[in-house]
């Protein structure tokens, strides 16, 4: 009886019989195991976060090999997760409750820590974030990685500011009419307003708000406002329309500057229904200086269905390079951001579908979640 | 948040739908036992349930289907199918005080009514009859034109279990 | 503007025109409605439980109508629930944390309120419940209502006692080698041991322990052991083997009294691999005698799998009175204890198959959870 | 507990070995979209998880396959599904001290051994490459063969991610 396991098998009254293996015969046979417990090693440029649409939980997939790397466990109505800029730890947004779905509501940034994808601290936040679905602009992260913003809805909108580096609450800033979260640099960030335009706030060392700057209305709210997903190449964030206009955002010294817009459907396309289609629709190559947009022809109304086509453009003059079918129709686009880019589009169940970026040519098909992925998110491997 | 929510995204939302009008797991399990397959129910299979009646008389319709003229914009599980009705939270949950908004004409009057989706609160998703129609849907920074938001706000937790469409009056403009 | 809610929209900056109907055209048009909040009515003896396998959640449902009546939200490893007499509650053994799966682990038995549903109170008893496949004998009620058994398995077995009626934890009594209640009376219970036999304990007005009884072994633990799953009508327990033996084990002025055990199937069934199948193999009605068994025809190690036909039985004779072909493969059974009985099975999927009980006619079908039911309990209605 | 736990009875068992393995969602999937099929993949569908690799050079199989022959009593998501693998726990979740035995035949060198399926603890259910064999499953009675027990106790907290399959020695006798 040489394990350990065995032993404390035997201890506890468990009938087990052993052998233990003869010297020479050890070759022979299977030697005796101990489970250890794996941890995750250096990360990579195409290492897949995936939620979980129908569980609390978040996977970490190779998205080159298909296989699953671990798990994180999730809260009530947990978002999008922040990276911190060395990858040593994931912040997560959730809500807790200290009963099942009973008692008093705690709002936390979680700190998940990148050896083995566990709580390792937390940051309780005011108990008014906002959720529903999961969009990726309820929070953000400043560049350098200290502030992380989230959104408070309740419907009053506000932003709560948290020191991550710190592991410390500390503001919130109200945003009357404005909500969703577009880091512009070190300490500022962009929020959309219900009047077409965008609010821009700078913070101070201490997370204090030093000035609020609103660009002038430059979309249609009541006719074609801009969708809350922002996609965002070096200074430049892309905003894009349900009709699928395109505005660029640069930020410039510090402040807003609007760039050209251009459309990603001709006009004979538009009338025939072609939208930007999913909950996350778009994507972008900083390096390749690309966009991406799941698509659908489901005309107005119609742009929470699925779309079956991909389509990719330069983001600097809005040139479309490639339309792809897609295999299956997806409401949901990433892309990594190393030098040798993919693209994973979710599918109409389980399979994430994993395309080379520059030609989209399929590489691998992960089986995903078994009822369908919620956001997706690529590790920012340096 | 766990299991088949209401803010899935669209696909999936459909796939639900489907499942529980065509009850495809139940037919795809008879697959399973050693490819005999057993003989299919000789009943009708079409709702996750029952049908209900609309609350006021100058209407029509089944208000536990997605096509119910009241759900133009909804998004949620239809609390009809979950204990209440178009109009009424399920036993234990609680309605929020605010909501999101949309206009629908009723067919059988042909006028425009405005329709409050208050979300029923305090108990974890009911799961059933999911319904995602987004007619005049708009984004989150115009919330009370977005069926994306969890209103469970004002009550006493915020955890979302399933939609209701509530007459407020007549649109006018 | 009449709606309160109108009104509480406006008040928020939300944007709504409502016109005030017009007291003369007042009955063409909808009314304004308030949303209200339901509770339940008269309890039904054809109400049904179903716990989800896929969600923290139980559903309640009217077996006549098809209907939902509600739902029971529930924390982490909820087991079967017992039901005060009266109907006044539902005790619902439960696992919670603090925090998303991490913290320290609270056991609790939760009483939940039958006009809402929802949590009322709750009961902290030893965090070492079993927990697992959700047996129906992993906690079990007195007769009167007071004492709740809930099993703990770590895997040291005991046996935590609560007072629901006080609501309060009494005692934990060790069962070396014996696990799974099957109640007995208004303070006794008996479990099941791993050498063939049944322990039976007796308790005072303190929950204390007065006498422990051990039957003779009268079954084949190597062999053939009996499985988890009692059915009692009256004051007789039905215990059934893997091989489909079943033992009758009745209560006598405290005792227990083995009777004459009889076999579901013939040699030849037998032999062509007909056992008992799936988790909730197995119910009863004390009124009309009767015990029903799912069956399939996997042999030995297919006590798991789905069964595809519903076997009647006189528990009184052991006459097998029907056998029924399922539309799908069963794992559980479940039958409403009233004078209109009926019996329902669960299938491959999201339906539950309501039959009557006597003629086994397909009367209902409910469309269930999603990807499938949990432990089936009819409410005892009185 | 939530989320097509292990713990879910044979046949749900089935359904997700099944619809791991023959993706039937997403072929499903394909009659949604107004009835117009989309192609199918023309890659290999096959398994949830790439196939491993056996940890010891005297054995052949797929550890991340039901059918690997250490699995012949194992009941719950195989680890090297789950970032883990057959004898090993995925990242920041800890092996449950005490398990279930089952005995089984190594292919290889014909010999019986006692495998110990020790759950890893500390994370909700991974959810992925469900696998229940119940050869010589015994009730919860029998704890030292049951399969049905979540054995995470003396763990830090007794939440089940998936379950091991570890060689412990020879059986004899």
């Amino acid at each position: 009886m040489t394990s350990s396991l065995a032993t404390r098998a035997l201890a506890c009254g468990l009938a087990v019989l052993v052998a233990a293996p003869a010297l020479t015969q050890e070759s022979a046979q299977l030697s005796a195991e101990t489970p250890r417990a794996a941890t995750l090693g250096t990360p990579g440029a195409h290492w897949l976060l995936v939620k979980d649409i129908a569980a609390d939980r978040i996977f970490l997939f190779d998205a080159d090999s298909g296989r699953t790397l671990g798990t994180i466990s999730t809260g009530y109505s947990a978002g999008a997760v922040e990276f911190a800029p060395d990858f040593s730890a994931i912040y997560l947004p959730e809500t807790s409750y200290p009963r099942p779905f009973r008692g008093e509501r705690t709002d936390l940034v979680t700190v998940i820590e990148t050896q083995g994808l566990t709580a390792s601290d937390e940051v309780v936040i005011p108990a008014k974030r906002g959720t529903g679905v999961d969009h990726r602009t309820y929070n953000g992260l400043s560049d350098d990685g200290r502030w992380m913003y989230v959104v408070n809805m309740t419907p009053t909108m506000s932003v709560s500011v948290v020191d991550v580096a710190a592991r410390r609450f500390v503001a919130e800033h109200q945003t009357p009419g404005c909500t969703m979260v577009l880091p512009t640099g070190d300490s500022s960030l962009a929020l959309l307003c219900g009047d077409g335009s965008l609010l821009h706030l700078q913070l101070d060392d201490e997370g204090a708000v030093t000035s609020r700057e609103r660009t002038q209305p430059f979309f249609s709210p009541a006719d074609d406002p801009v969708r809350e997903l922002g996609v965002r190449l070096g200074d430049t964030w892309y905003l894009t329309s349900f009709h699928g206009t395109v505005y660029p955002v640069r930020v410039r010294r510090g402040a807003l500057e609007l760039g050209s817009a251009w459309r990603l459907s001709s006009d004979a396309e538009l009338a025939a229904g072609w939208r930007p289609a999913g909950n996350q629709f778009a994507a972008g190559h900083a390096g390749l200086q690309r966009l991406y947009f799941v698509m659908n022809q489901a005309g107005d109304g119609g742009h929470k269905d699925p779309g079956n086509e991909l389509w990719v453009f330069d983001a600097r003059n809005g040139t479309r390079l490639q339309r792809l079918r897609l295999y299956e129709p997806a409401g949901r686009v990433v892309v990594s951001q190393d030098d040798d880019p993919v693209a994973v589009v979710d599918g109409a169940g389980s399979s994430l579908f994993v395309l080379d970026a520059r030609t989209g040519a399929l590489r691998n098909v992960i089986d995903g979640p078994l009822l369908g992925a919620g956001i997706l998110q690529f590790v920012p491997a340096r | 948040m766990n299991w088949l929510d209401r803010w899935v995204g669209g696909r999936t939302r459909n796939l639900a739908r489907q499942s529980s009008r065509r009850s495809f797991f139940g037919r795809f399990g008879t697959l399973l036992v050693g490819g005999a397959a057993l003989p299919l129910l000789p009943v009708a299979r079409g709702h996750a349930e029952p049908p209900g009646q609309p609350p006021q008389p100058q209407e029509t319709g089944d208000p536990n289907s997605c096509e119910y003229w009241r759900h133009c914009a909804i998004d949620g599980f239809l609390c009809g199918c979950c204990g209440g009705a178009v109009n009424s939270c399920p036993p234990g949950t609680e309605p929020s005080p605010v909501s999101w908004i949309g206009t629908c004409r009723n067919p059988v009057d042909g006028l425009d009514y405005i329709i409050s989706y208050n979300d029923c609160c305090g108990k974890n998703s009911c799961g059933r009859c999911l319904c995602n129609r987004n007619e005049s849907d708009r984004p989150v920074y115009m919330p009370s034109k977005s069926n994306d938001i969890n209103w469970c706000h004002g009550t006493s937790n915020n955890i979302y279990h399933c939609s209701t469409a509530i007459v407020l009056g007549v649109a006018v403009e």
